[in-house]
């Protein structure tokens, strides 16, 4: 790949995340194109292993997205998500990754344009942090 | 179940140092249960301390693989050609299973985990010492309530004055923990033996504790030599 | 009969004891110090054990201090930070320095203390711990049954209660198990709430013990209106009634300059003590009052002359 | 009727009502036809942003149901249609539709919006229906973008073309695809069918009627309808609240209730849903905007369905919404600032004047032009309001045998009761048309599954969609690429995948190179998934054995900027693709034979109505009652309502149900155990004769409320303190009431620990108050209450009392009215708030609205059922908005009073629409097991019961080995399981980790795969 842009990965449930997903494309709106989604029946299908993979093949960024809260399809997967990001998150500090490469978000199928602002900033933001993922850090603690 | 807690993931890079190549061997049982060493958390660590080392610029290989029970001989066998191409192996079992494989093989092996204790899920997500193992079992006096595991001071004879209003322990944090004393009290006032409360339960004998020493058992008709 | 406050007591007299606290240090003129502040005021002086689990100088090696200087002294001896076998060979130590008083307890937790990260004994708990002491001096035996060898221990052995912690049905009992291991004086919790008290006291005498034990119930004076809220709100198995802290609040009320205001806390902290004692000294089957000021041991004497007791 | 019924029913209206009615019958065995008027089906529910009490996102729910309906082999949908005619009789009518034309070829359109794009108006410049006015659309448009069917539409009052015949007609060049057609024209013709159902729903009031408030006038005043669409995400403003007038995010913006309702001049009922909604609107306003600060100004706050209360509560306590009760008489509009100035009388009864930036109308609703034309042409009579007439026992049917009428047709309701009633309205269908049934619908013969051996052998179609792909990506080179994937063995471009000839194609591609997985490269797999499986499936492949890459809406139509990035992105997409492919395996589907046989639980009211509507159906039923007498006390269980029959009801259902051949009634019976799961389920009832273990294959729970006994205000304490119910009896059983003076108390003991709102004791009240009159005139009658709720046409109840002279005195929640004695003299006293002070009255009778309380044998049967209560003790179902009367677990459905307090009609279609959901499933005959499930790995369980303890559809048990096992039946495939396996033991169907894995591996990897 020849950009610079962050890649990314955007895991989205299949109701509510990815629908919007859709409708953003319907509504044609922009946002990066090295956002790559990946369908979960419901983010509470979303092990937390695939976040680290994520970054293990390269990854910049995660996002994952699942209903508005209460408005899970299978009543409370989304919930268990966001709690095992928080956990992820963790530690991801503690193994030199800064948190803010992974992200949890609550959208309805109806936000197309939610979701393109996501895809944004989340872009925008992976780009200010300084150094890549897996950018070997300057004093390779031994 | 035996419960354990992850180490912190700093202390296990830091044991990783030397090596490059490390077989991570989780445990399904007990710790599989209490979510600290099964086949998901081995996963999950290789990840994140391939990611970590990949950060530091010295990668290393990671062979992940999960066994039954660690602390049976027979289950780690499949496992020996792996562990003898090993630099090391860090085992995700209870400190029973990190024994077991060191007293097999010669290649260090390494704990993942913090072995804590033996508890009850009380809830989802939460566990709870209510065993301490001390090899001389007195429930059927406290109805059913152990002191020795769940008072922090080991009393046999009440709770000490220690006890927040509510009826939980000052020692645990937030009231986070009822005493064990107002436990076996209400308890037994249940069951209708508070009269087991009125006489004085003697000094234990710890020689049955592991502070007689390291332990054995031994069940002689189940011997197979001799 | 060795311990003169077994003898004040048999005498029927309202004893004072005070709470005398060691150094953080190696320093015996600490002691000395207090020794010479109660020493006129109290017929005998607790020397704590490492309390609330921080480290200070043995309560043994106080405890002989003070004797040297004629202060009656109550050794205080936890099972937190010694087992069976260096329990009794400090009572046998204590005796063999003049120490006759003992008081057993099972210690506050090592995690409040100043060594959170310390193992924790507690090989036996209080009950046992008179257990054994009166075993020794009665039966001339270890706890294991082995025989002593030579002169018994005679001490005088107390023991602690609190009447403020649930259940609270169940401490007339538990001190009714400390009398039958062998407790001969009771020294209570810190007592605010006397209709509390009395609840407990009616307890302890409906199962018949008041004959049977000295109960010297602990009065401490608050030094602040913060003081009080703390005791209140924070520390478990105390029972700070509201009115005291409305009290304390009401006495510094108006009064703008600092000083005169923490005097006028003083006083008033003082005046609520010595209103607790005079109530204490109606209650049948109360025998004296156990002063913890602690690190204030200059109100002991002020509340002793306030309320009466020195004869 | 000696002829044949028909197994087809038309279902006219397509709002969410209708599709209800038109799902649940297509799914159990009729054909339906799908009437809709405008372009495309969805309805009201479709505009709204959310939905109360739980402000779920409306499109979110509706979505799924509208591509279900649309792709369901027993429905045709027929939009731009109306009625023309009825002919016939029950089981055998014929119904004449008018279809205008659409100027646009359904099956070939593709919603690219290319045709739109090319429109020689470049601007879109009229007013957009589907935004009310707010937004704006072209004269050829595709209504919305979750419209079904998905198409363009033409308006010819505004098409140039059709105003003056002069029009380049760009959009006929634009389309790729030929599916505009300018030569399409009105079509009349006739269906057979054997039942209709009528849902054509409301209008909002037009509030230019209510001249007061300068709607159309002042341009910061808004209709709700018009603010749902300013709060929603694909809204006009994208979800901002914003000043019609500048543009301008508002601040303080003004609700005002009952606009065109419980007014003379305009409609003198209550409709029904306003203050929920304003609510809703609120909160939702304040979630968007913080700075906003509402204000509702309400008279009456009706808030009395399941999770209303909470909603409220949340709205003040959390979100800071101001409640001031006042009518509003009139807005003036400051000429300068555009802003709104509301005249008001506050708490203290001082007249304030206020300036608010935007104000919103909670209009009322209003019966359909459309609805009342229907009326008119199918000889259906309306009622006074001219909403569709029915009975109080018959909610759900109109005055002519046959045709039945359900939503807003009959009355101003909200989404659930809507749904209820549509069920309700199917199932009275299925009753009448049971014989027909299957006789329409046809089920797909497959050939026999190929079971795939050897290595992957990929084909992937990658699709141009026209230019919508192909304009932006390279999909030569994408399809080139895939070519160089390992396992693919053909890889083509396709002009249109989803097109019929395509669709052969790829059937004979399948065939001729051995195809064993294939991938999509197209749109969205949310819409054409299905149609892909099914093609794959007849070429007898495993339907699984396919995925989907979304390079239209997740890549084309969003980077149509980036071309050769979005190429790149799309092979990259399709190398994920073509990686879970190599992974994919087949899923069996299995078909579990349901007993055909129905248990319902309670033998009230709603349980003989349940049973009927089953037994009518043909299924067998029992009917468990645990007392000796079915609907044992006439007046325990319901509220009667005034004038109605209820006694001759009861007798009559009696006995139908005691003679039913389907129905066996076991009275003295309790439930000692049920196991089993949807269509198997396996109970022990424990009777006078012993124990007896059924077979069936549904459990309907209808136990009902009970009038709460109170423990104040001298109940039981002295014999002029009564209930209402009891008083109800005396009315009606004497003995003859002497009381001259009467004080009735509302909402006694509603507290924090029984917060809701029973629904019914404000009529009863008032019923018992008019009853009283009516025995006497010279009666003073007091009623002090906190809100009436006298909602729908029960207002004109609570009018009619107010003008019989019953007096209603309002007080607050926090100041409660004072029973005492004094000298045997009861003395009332009670704050009002209007006079502002407190007012005492000497009364010779008090009577209690008491509310009701769930039977408490919900505990045991929650515990039986495994189905949670909510903490009141009602039963708690799947959906509160959709699934009304499901519950999370499948095969066990809800009604009756202890799924929620209700009226007498509310508890009939509640239990019409119980039965009818059960039905569906014992119609079907067979249910299918498997596909995407989760199962777990015996060989690695160890049983730590993390799934047991997760699955939020209890589908998981631990067998007979102690090891956890996963009910297909149950599972719905959420897959929360199997990501918190600790032993990952635990695999679900289609997202397999080592799918998921793959497709992570790849991702980033391009280079990886050209090495192979």
């Amino acid at each position: 790949m020849t950009n610079s842009e962050p890649k990314i990965v955007a895991f989205c449930c299949h109701y509510c995340a990815f629908a919007a997903a859709d409708l953003a494309g319907v509504l044609r709106l922009k946002y990066p194109p090295n956002v790559h989604i990946i369908r979960l029946p419901c983010t509470g299908k979303l092990d937390t292993l695939y976040i680290l993979k994520a970054f293990e093949a390269g990854a910049d960024g995660v996002i994952v997205a699942g209903c508005l809260e209460g408005g899970c399809h299978f009543i409370s997967g989304n919930l268990r998500a966001k709690k095992r990001v928080l956990a992820v998150k963790g530690l991801l500090a503690r193994i030199g990754i800064a948190p803010e490469r992974l992200e949890f978000f609550n959208l309805s199928s109806a936000q197309g344009d939610r979701f393109a602002q996501i895809a944004r900033e989340m872009t925008e933001r992976i780009k200010s942090l300084s150094s890549s993922v897996l950018t070997p850090l300057p004093e390779g603690k031994g | 179940m035996i419960v354990a807690d992850q180490k912190p993931i700093e202390e296990i890079l830091q044991m990783l140092e030397p090596y490059r190549k490390v077989l991570f061997l989780g445990c399904q049982t007990c710790v599989a249960v209490c979510m600290a060493g099964g086949e998901k958390e081995v996963g999950l660590l290789a990840a994140a301390v391939r990611l970590a080392r990949k950060h530091q610029g010295r990668p290393i290989e990671i062979v992940e693989g999960a066994v039954k029970r660690q602390c049976d001989d027979e289950f780690n066998e499949p496992w020996a050609k792996t562990i003898e191409q090993q630099e090391a192996v860090l085992s995700l079992a209870c400190g029973v299973g990190v024994n077991k494989l060191s007293e097999r093989f010669d290649v260090p092996i390494l704990p993942a985990l913090n072995t804590k204790f033996f508890g009850e899920v009380e809830r989802q997500g939460v566990w709870a010492e209510v065993c301490a193992g001390c090899g001389n079992c007195i429930l059927h006096l406290t109805g059913g309530i152990c002191p020795i595991a769940r008072c922090a001071k080991n009393l046999l004879n009440g709770p000490c004055g220690g006890v927040r209003a509510d009826g939980t322990c000052e020692v645990a944090q937030n009231g986070s923990r009822p005493c064990a004393w107002v436990m076996i009290y209400e308890r037994l006032g249940k069951l209708n033996q508070r009269q087991n409360l009125e006489n004085i339960f003697g000094a234990k004998d710890w020689s049955s504790d592991r502070h007689g020493g390291p332990r054995k058992r031994i069940r002689e008709d189940m011997l197979l030599e001799g | 009969m060795e311990s003169n406050l077994q003898r004040a007591l048999a005498s029927k007299k309202f004893v004072v004891t005070a709470e005398c606290g060691p150094p953080k240090s190696a320093d015996r003129r600490i002691i000395e110090e207090k020794a010479k502040l109660l020493k006129d005021w109290v017929d005998a002086a607790n020397v704590t054990d490492n309390q609330t689990a921080v480290t200070r100088m043995s309560s043994l090696a106080a405890c002989a201090i003070l004797k040297s200087l004629g202060l009656e002294p109550v050794f205080q001896i936890t099972c937190r930070d010694r087992n069976r076998i260096a329990l009794q060979s400090d009572i046998l130590g204590a005796y063999a320095l003049g120490i006759r008083n003992v008081l057993c307890l099972t210690g506050d937790h090592q995690s409040f203390g100043n060594h959170p990260q310390a193992k924790g004994v507690f090989d036996l708990d209080s009950v046992h711990l008179i257990e054994t002491v009166r075993k020794m001096r009665d039966e001339g035996r270890f706890l294991s049954g082995d025989e002593l060898t030579g002169e018994r221990p005679a001490m005088f052995i107390g023991a602690v209660e609190n009447p403020f912690a649930p259940p609270y049905e169940f401490r007339a009992l538990r001190l009714k198990k400390k009398i039958e291991a062998g407790a001969q004086f009771i020294q209570t919790q810190i007592v605010y709430n006397i209709p509390r008290f009395r609840e407990f006291i009616a307890r302890v005498g409906d199962l018949g013990l008041l004959d049977k034990v000295y109960i010297i119930a602990g009065v401490s004076p608050i030094k602040t209106p913060g003081a009080a809220k703390y005791m209140r709100d924070n520390v478990s198995g105390l029972d700070v009634p509201n009115e005291i802290v409305a009290r304390m609040e009401a006495a510094g009320k108006g009064i703008e300059d600092k000083k005169a205001r923490a005097e006028a806390w003083r006083k008033e902290g003082i005046t609520i003590c010595v209103e607790i004692i005079q109530q204490l000294k109606e209650i049948p089957g109360i025998s004296g009052v156990h002063i913890m000021a602690i690190e204030w041991e200059e109100a002991v004497p002020e509340i002793v002359q306030k309320a009466g007791l020195k004869t | 009727m000696s002829e044949l019924k028909h197994g087809a029913v038309a279902v006219v209206g397509g709002g969410i009502g209708g599709i209800q009615a038109t799902l649940d019958l297509a799914d159990s065995g009729f054909y339906v036809y799908l009437i809709e008027e405008g372009p495309a089906i969805g309805g009201r529910m479709a505009q709204l942003d959310k939905t109360f009490p739980t402000n779920d996102c409306a499109m979110c729910m509706l979505s799924p149901k509208l591509v279900e309906v649309g792709r369901h082999p027993n429905v045709q949908i027929i939009t731009l249609a109306s009625v023309e005619a009825l002919e016939g009789q029950p089981g055998n009518f014929r119904i004449t539709l008018r279809q205008r034309p659409r100027y646009v070829d359904i099956t070939r359109c593709i919603a690219c919006g290319r045709c739109i794009a090319s429109c020689v108006y470049q601007d879109a410049k009229f007013p957009s229906e589907f935004d009310v006015g707010l937004g704006k659309r072209k004269p050829i448009y595709i209504p919305f973008p979750q419209a079904v069917p998905l198409a363009a539409v033409v308006d010819p009052q505004t098409c140039i073309f059709f105003k003056s015949g002069r029009c380049p007609q760009n959009c006929l060049q634009a389309c790729e695809r030929g599916a505009l057609d300018f030569t399409q024209t009105e079509r009349l013709f006739s269906l057979d069918v054997g039942a209709v159902i009528l849902a054509p729903g409301f209008e909002p009031y037009d509030a230019r009627l209510v001249g007061e408030y300068g709607f159309g006038r002042y341009a910061n005043v808004l209709t709700a309808p018009q603010f749902e669409r300013l709060l929603s995400a694909s809204g006009p403003t994208m979800g901002k609240v914003l000043r019609p007038s500048d543009g301008k995010a508002p601040k303080k913006v003004a609700f005002i209730h009952c606009v065109g309702s419980r007014d003379l001049r305009h409609q003198s009922y209550c409709s029904a849903v306003c203050c929920m909604y304003a609510t809703k609107e609120a909160i939702v306003a304040k979630e968007h905007d913080h700075a906003i600060e509402p204000t509702i100004f309400y008279i009456d706050l009706r808030a009395y369905g399941k999770g209303f209360e909470s909603l409220v509560k949340r709205a003040r306590e959390e979100h800071g919404v101001r409640y001031v009760r006042s009518m509003i008489s009139q807005i003036i509009e400051i000429p300068e600032t555009k802003n709104l100035l509301i005249r008001y009388r506050d708490d203290s009864g001082s007249v304030r004047e206020e300036e608010f930036d935007l104000v919103v109308l909670a209009v009322g609703m209003r019966p359909s032009t459309k609805g009342q034309e229907l009326a008119r042409k199918l000889s259906i009579e309306l009622n006074q309001h001219s909403f569709a007439q029915t009975s109080v026992f018959s909610p759900v049917m109109s005055t002519r045998e046959g045709v039945f009428v359900t939503g807003a047709f009959t009355g101003p309701k909200d989404i659930p009761e809507t749904v209820i009633q549509a069920s309700a309205a199917a199932a009275a269908v299925a009753a009448l048309l049971a014989p027909a049934r299957g006789t329409r619908t046809q089920a797909k013969q497959y050939p026999e599954e190929l079971v795939p051996d050897g290595s992957p052998r990929i084909g992937v179609f990658v699709c141009h969609c026209g230019s919508n792909i192909a304009g932006v990506v390279d999909v030569k080179a994408v399809a080139e690429y895939a070519k160089t994937l390992p396992g693919v063995v053909h890889a083509e471009n396709v002009l249109y995948t989803c097109s019929q000839d395509n669709l052969k194609h790829m059937k004979d591609v399948i065939r001729e190179k051995k195809l064993n997985r294939v991938v999509v490269a197209s749109c969205t797999p949310r819409n054409l998934a299905a149609l892909f499986q099914d093609t794959i499936r007849e070429a007898g492949l495993n339907k699984f054995l396919f995925e989907m890459v979304n390079i239209r809406e997740q890549c084309s139509w969003v980077h149509s900027d980036q071309p050769e990035r979005a190429t790149e992105k799309a092979k990259s997409l399709v190398r994920m693709g073509v990686a879970k492919a190599r992974e994919l395996k087949p899923l069996s589907v299995q078909s579990v034979r349901v007993a055909p046989a129905a248990l319902v639980l309670g033998g009230g009211l709603s349980g003989m109505v349940a049973a009927l509507t089953l037994a009518d159906s043909g299924f067998e039923t029992h009917l468990v009652e645990k007392s000796s007498e079915l609907w044992r006390d006439l007046q325990e269980l319901v509220c009667i309502p005034e004038g109605e029959d209820v006694q001759g009801l009861r007798a009559k259902l009696l006995r139908t149900v005691r003679t039913h051949p389907q129905i066996r009634v076991h009275t003295n019976t309790t439930v000692k155990e049920i196991s089993g799961f949807v269509g198997n389920f396996s109970s022990v009832l424990r009777g006078p004769q012993g124990e007896e273990r059924i077979q069936h294959g549904v459990v309907i729970v209808a136990t009902e409320a009970y009038e709460h006994k109170p423990n104040e205000y001298l109940y039981g304490a002295d014999a002029r303190v009564l209930t209402q119910r009891e008083l109800g009896r005396a009315l009606t059983e004497g003995p003859r009431v002497r009381a001259k003076t009467i004080v009735m108390i509302q909402c006694v003991e509603r507290n924090e620990k029984r917060p809701y709102c029973s629904r019914i004791c404000c009529a009863e009240a008032i019923k018992n108050a008019l009853a009283l009159l009516q025995q006497d005139p010279n009666r003073q009658i007091y009623v002090l209450y906190r809100e009436m709720i006298s909602y729908s046409f029960l207002e004109d109840l609570y009018r009619r009392a107010r003008d019989s002279g019953v007096i209603f005195i309002h007080h607050d929640e926090q100041s409660l009215p004072v029973v005492r004695k004094e000298n045997e003299q009861i003395v009332v006293t009670v704050r009002d708030t209007r006079l502002r002070q407190e007012v005492l009255i000497k009364p010779d009778l008090v009577v209690l609205s008491t509310g009701v309380v769930p039977d408490p044998y919900n505990e045991e049967l929650s515990r039986l059922l495994k189905v949670p209560l909510d903490a009141q003790g009602f039963f708690v179902e799947a959906h509160i908005k959709l699934r009304p009367v499901d519950c999370t677990s499948h095969g066990i459905f809800l009604c009756g009073g202890s799924h929620a307090p209700g009226t007498i009609p509310e508890l009939i279609a509640k239990a019409q629409a119980a039965a009818g959901r059960a039905a569906i499933i014992l119609s079907k005959g067979q249910l299918e097991a498997g596909g995407i499930v989760a199962s777990v790995d015996q060989e690695k369980c160890t049983a730590c019961l993390t799934c047991l303890r997760e699955c939020p559809f209890g589908a998981v048990f631990i067998n007979e080995q102690g090891l956890a096992e996963i009910e297909a039946v149950k599972c719905q495939g959420c897959g929360i399981c199997a990501a918190d396996c600790p032993a990952k033991a635990i695999q679900l169907g289609q997202f397999e980790d080592i799918q998921e894995l793959r497709m992570l591996e790849e991702l980033f990897h391009p280079e990886r795969m050209s090495a192979v």
